[in-house]
């Protein structure tokens, strides 16, 4: 299926979009939070999501906490074991920004600081959303998997602000 | 008896009917399912912030950071680290930041997680080091806690300056430049 | 005219058990007070689009052995499908033989070849367990199709037959509480934890095709019930009749739990025993 | 508390030759010569105190002295009492393994974290680091900053280690949500042996909160975040520790408040767990239904704090949310439609014959057994142990709501299963009474003075069990912050629990704890009672099953 274009394979997991639950060693709220959107309130199935066990079977990885030394290898195989294209969804303070430990001595601070170790380690993210909030909202996490899809445009950028002086 | 505990586990169509889905708008295409009382993301008014860095030292997660570059002091705020505890807003003196009510912070770019608020410094007016911003200046020249003079040096300037006061002989007179 | 309507009874579950999969989709979600997937395509097509996907994805291949099974499994499934519309349409003897010759060695067999090839103890495990399960029932389920197909017996008797043939195809269909090969958060996955990318697809469309047979079998024996004779109208009748025995399945599987691995077999030994006692019973007092 | 049983203490103290150090309202603390230590330690076991933690300390700065701190609780007296020993870096300390064997894995901690001598522990791996952690470099001691970083090899990643015969769960398993591993030995379906490996959520809390990053007041938002689930029992205890400390009075107000979400966090834990537990056997509309009714719950804690989970309002000295009275109808309207929906919902699950069938005389942990290892919370008065900090050490305002405690005796899944669904109503009920008692006045103490090198033990309920910090405070920050968790008391017992059990209700039996490792893995532990060393060593063989 090699001839496929990456935009194309992308646009078919849009609408069944698969999902494998990574904790690097987050606190348990975003974990939570990430099975609250599949329950009624929230029901992720609308769009067809449906939360896998196994890393090989998904197509987004929904990736908590700030990555511990101890659990680092085993993220890797994970992600490895995951097949192309790979999307990846860092949810939570710890996941995007390391949130309360991001300069701890056993922990890496971040899924930024992760993608460097995966670069040396030559495994490939096809596409990354950061979703911060602590925990993130199931909403926030509903969100980000629409933008992950391409269902919605982002709403936030970096802004620059200057104090009425300048 | 034995009855009952065969009906027992059907009882659940007659739940499932009766509560019917949740809620019939749900997110996104409904509202979200927030209170008042929600704490979302912060936002920094530009006009009242005077750089005083007190958000800065209580911040749990360093969210907030104050850097100096140049002449300028930047305020930095990273949704991506930020715990959303509101500790910023309960401790900001003047009310520039206030507790908003946004979570769809997604992004694909760390960097469009920041938002920077930059302050102009304001120059020693003996050593020409920037050491303050101008707002704050400003508001300690309203509260006329020192005189004009002395509130545009730096406070190394300014003890060296008491200090020379102090050796001085009566009738000299101390210029500045 | 003939093989026209073969074709056609054969395309009918190719595209639509899938389709019946995601029905059942809804319907579950319903009774769990959710929506389920949204939208006019997402409804009905949702497990099509999930099995697309799956032919798109990146195939990590963990043994050959693996991959020639499923593929294989498939294989056998689609001729038993088609031996199937060809006996519904025809209604002769030796294709029925065929039939279960067929659908023995699919539904057992396979099972077994894959534990002893997979060497993830989480899938060996699925496997062995899965086939625990079919065992109990197979025989049972080919013996009293067998009686209900080609002798013709009491009604006491027929109805009971049938409620051997109806629980042995939840069972077979491998549906909660019998889901223990592909169990998921308790045993990760089961048989399918190895499969990735298309063959995962494979696998997951040979159980839907598997799930119409069942669902199919058990309306022709419920028309057989009722005994009637014209084979055009049955044909017809157990092409309706499936969708809604599919989804009679889904309801029941929501309102269970998962079963043990040595408490379901020896439960469903005990109910399908006594029903065959029974059916015995029937019919020595029919001979006498 | 009875003074008898203090002078009891005082007199073997001196008999030591030890030195009583302070004694407070609920806790002795004392320092014993580090020879007399195994003495102090097994009249203590024996006259019905078990040990809740041990905390190694790196005192240099003060005495030049590395201590090492063991915490025993008399439960039945309410008292705490804490033994110091101590010795000079390098110098060799007693274990007190063989007294105590449930002490093992935390003077491996303090081996690990602290660099402390302990003898008898010299071959064994390392236990809360990671393998490729540099020897010599111990995080919790003063010189060592929080933010050292090693650098991480990626090489060493791809080795493959050597093949095991158990049956691994996790680290990435679908029924624990978070990175822990289990393995399970097993003869065809039966369990044979099980062996654990955490530590995988190690993030340094302790050390962080001992750092320069983080103020008093800062700390009970980090606390907060060593468990997401119960987190607000966390960043309580810390604040109780602190307050005892102290001498803080803290508004009653404020004391109502803080009990009022601690039972508020209990009723969604249940629910999650039960949901969990529906899951796992394969109940998913019991998965389903359960966290619809927790919904309403989650949305109150956002309506009376500001957020679902780590809610954020709690600072030493009272509470940053007040409830008013449009917040406290809204609860105890949702509290009510909770309550009917449970009871119509739990009367249908827990008549699902796969549900009874499987959690029925599976799982059984003995109620002589569950004193050995004194286990806490829910797993304790699931064997008919009627343990529970709210009643015997009462803090905040449990005081004045009359409850009982759900005890069954037979301690299989179905009675640990039972007791929570009773919690849940028994916790509504509390947060009723307390609503309706709320008392007027500030939420929050003015301002306050935390003097230096104080210690206090503070314990608190959580939905687990009984959560223990241990502080010593020092200038603007804590000098050492230990952090016991429920888990951490739960996990030994899994071993008996799990013995010669069908493999198939290994997973629920596991569950059945409500296993908590983000609070357990900060801190760390794990007693494995009867481990011989072979098992030990195999504890790291079995990564190579990291992801399957």
């Amino acid at each position: 299926m090699k001839y496929l274009r990456l935009s194309e394979k992308l646009r078919r997991i849009k609408r069944s979009p698969w999902v494998f639950h990574l904790n690097s060693g987050s606190c348990n709220a975003c974990d939570i939070e990430v099975l609250d959107t599949l329950t009624p309130y929230f029901d992720a199935e609308r769009l067809g999501v449906k939360l896998v066990v196994s890393p090989r079977h998904a197509d987004i990885i929904l990736f908590t906490g700030p990555i511990t030394r101890e659990s680092l290898p085993k993220v890797i195989r994970a992600l490895k074991a995951t097949p192309r294209p790979r999307i990846l969804v860092a949810i939570g303070s710890c996941a995007v920004g390391g949130g309360v430990w991001w300069d701890t001595y056993s922990t890496l601070g971040g899924f930024p600081k992760l993608q460097e170790v995966l670069k040396q380690c030559r495994i490939k993210i096809d596409k990354i959303v950061y979703v911060p909030g602590c925990p993130a909202r199931p909403e926030a996490i509903i969100y980000g998997l629409l933008l992950a899809l391409g269902y919605i445009e982002q709403k936030v950028s970096k802004i620059t602000k200057f104090t009425s002086q300048s | 008896m034995q009855l009952s505990r065969v009906i027992k586990p059907v009882k659940l169509l007659l739940i499932a009917l009766k509560t019917g889905r949740v809620s019939r708008e749900k997110y996104p295409l409904g509202p979200p399912l927030i209170t008042d009382s929600f704490r979302g993301a912060i936002s920094i008014d530009p006009v009242k912030c005077r750089g005083c860095g007190a958000c800065v030292l209580i911040c749990p997660p360093n969210a907030l950071t104050l850097r100096f570059e140049g002449e300028k002091a930047i305020l930095e705020y990273f949704k991506g680290r930020c715990i959303f505890c509101g500790m910023c807003a309960d401790v900001c003196p003047v009310q520039a930041i206030t507790v908003t009510r946004e979570f769809e912070l997604a992004a694909v770019e760390v960097e469009d997680l920041k938002e920077e608020i930059v302050h102009v410094m304001s120059k020693c007016i003996m050593c020409g080091r920037p050491f303050e911003t101008i707002t704050q200046l400003k508001y300690v020249k309203e509260l006329k806690l020192i005189t004009e003079k002395y509130m545009n040096m730096c406070p190394e300037c300014r003890s060296k300056r008491v200090a020379k006061l102090f050796a001085m002989k009566p009738g000299e007179i101390f210029e500045i430049k | 005219m003939e093989y026209i309507n073969i074709i056609l009874m054969t395309l009918i579950p190719l595209f639509s058990a899938p389709i019946y999969d995601s029905i059942e989709r809804k319907i579950k979600a319903a009774i769990q007070s959710r929506i389920g997937p949204i939208g006019f395509p997402r409804s009905f097509l949702q497990s099509w689009f999930d099995i697309i996907k799956l032919f798109n994805k990146e195939l990590v291949l963990t043994s050959y052995g693996v991959s020639l099974i499923t593929i294989l499994e498939l294989i056998l499934i689609l001729i038993t499908m088609i031996i199937l519309q060809i006996a519904l349409l025809t209604s002769q003897l030796y294709w029925i033989i065929s039939l279960l010759i067929t659908f023995l060695s699919t539904s057992t067999a396979f099972s077994l070849f894959r534990a002893i090839l997979l060497d993830n103890p989480f899938s060996s495990i699925g496997a062995f367990r899965g086939f625990y399960i079919t065992l109990t029932v197979e025989g049972f389920f080919l013996s009293s199709l067998i009686i209900m197909l080609l002798i013709d017996v009491s009604i006491i008797s027929r109805i009971l037959l049938f409620c051997v043939i109806a629980i042995s195809c939840y069972v077979v269909g491998s549906k909660v509480p019998f889901d223990i090969a592909e169990a998921e958060p308790e045993i990760a996955s089961g048989v399918y934890v190895e499969l990735s990318g298309p063959l995962l697809a494979i696998a997951l469309y040979s159980l839907q095709i598997k799930r119409y047979i069942l669902a199919q079998i058990l309306s022709y024996s419920l028309l057989k019930l009722i005994n009637t004779s014209n084979t055009s109208v049955t044909a017809l009748m157990t092409v309706l009749l499936t969708p809604i025995i599919w989804m009679i399945f889904g309801i029941v599987s929501a309102i269970f739990a998962r079963t043990r691995v040595d408490v379901g077999p020896s439960t469903l030994l005990k109910v399908v025993l006594i029903l065959m006692l029974l059916i015995i019973a029937t019919l020595t007092v029919k001979v006498v | 508390m009875s003074s008898g049983i203090i002078k009891e203490i005082e007199k073997k103290v001196l008999e030591l030759e030890g030195l009583i150090e302070s004694i407070t309202k609920t806790t002795i603390f004392t320092e014993i010569p580090k020879k007399n230590i195994k003495d102090f330690a097994k009249w203590l076991y024996e006259s019905g105190a078990f040990l809740k933690t041990c905390a190694g300390v790196d005192e240099r700065i003060i005495s030049s002295k590395l201590a090492l701190y063991y915490i025993f609780g008399l439960d039945e007296k309410g008292l705490d009492v804490v033994v110091k020993i101590s010795g000079f870096e390098r110098e060799a300390l007693p274990s007190i393994v063989d007294v105590i064997p449930g002490v093992e894995w935390c003077e491996l901690e303090a081996r690990d974290l602290v660099g402390l001598y302990i003898l008898g522990h010299e071959d064994k791996p390392r236990l809360v680091l990671p393998q490729d952690w540099p020897e010599d470099a111990y995080p919790l001691r003063k010189d060592v900053p929080h933010n050292y970083r090693p650098q991480i090899n990626v090489e060493k990643f791809s080795e493959e280690l050597p093949r095991e015969v158990g049956l691994p769960i996790g680290p990435y398993h679908p029924i624990l949500h978070e990175p822990e591993y289990f393995e399970l030995y097993v003869e065809g379906e039966r369990v044979v042996d099980v062996y654990y490996r955490g530590f995988h959520v190690h993030r340094g809390i302790e050390k962080l909160g001992e750092s320069q990053r983080f103020t008093y007041k800062t700390i009970p938002f980090l606390a907060e975040r060593i468990c997401g689930i119960c987190g607000f029992v966390h960043s309580s205890c810390y604040v109780l520790a602190v307050e005892k400390a102290a001498g803080i009075n803290v508004p009653e107000r404020a004391e109502f408040i803080r009990s009022i979400l601690l039972e508020i966090e209990r009723i969604h834990s249940h629910l999650l767990w039960l949901g969990v537990v529906a899951h796992i056997l394969g109940y998913d509309a019991g998965f389903m239904h359960m966290w619809r009714i927790r919904e309403p719950v989650m949305v109150l804690a956002e309506l009376l704090t500001g957020s679902r989970k780590t809610y954020g309002i709690n600072i030493i000295g009272g509470v940053r949310r007040d409830i008013d009275e449009v917040k406290k109808l809204k609860a105890l309207k949702v509290l009510r439609s909770v309550r009917e929906e449970f009871k119509r919902f739990i009367d249908v699950f827990i008549s699902i014959p796969e549900i009874v069938k499987r959690t029925t005389g599976t799982g059984i942990l003995p109620r002589d057994i569950a004193r050995a290892l004194s286990v806490v919370g829910p797993t304790a008065r699931g064997s008919g142990l009627k343990r529970d900090v709210r009643k015997d050490y009462p803090y905040f305002a449990y005081k004045y709501a009359s409850f009982k405690i759900p005890v069954y005796t037979e301690g299989d899944n179905l009675a640990r299963l039972l007791v929570r669904v009773d919690e849940v109503f028994e916790s509504i009920s509390i947060i009723e009474q307390l609503l309706d008692m709320l008392p007027k006045g500030p939420i929050a103490v003015e301002s306050y003075e935390i003097p230096r090198l104080k210690k206090a033990v503070a314990a608190v309920e959580a939905p687990r069990g009984e959560d223990v910090h241990f502080i010593i405070t020092g200038l603007d920050r804590p000098y050492r912050w230990k952090v016991r968790a429920p888990t951490y008391q739960n996990i030994p017992a899994l071993r008996v629990m799990l013995k010669d059990a069908p493999l198939a209700d290994a997973f629920l039996t596991i569950v059945s704890i409500d296993p908590c490792f983000s609070c357990t893995d900060r801190v760390l532990m794990v007693c494995d009672v009867k481990s011989n060393s072979k098992r030990f060593m195999s504890l790291f063989e079995g990564r190579k099953y990291a992801v399957k």
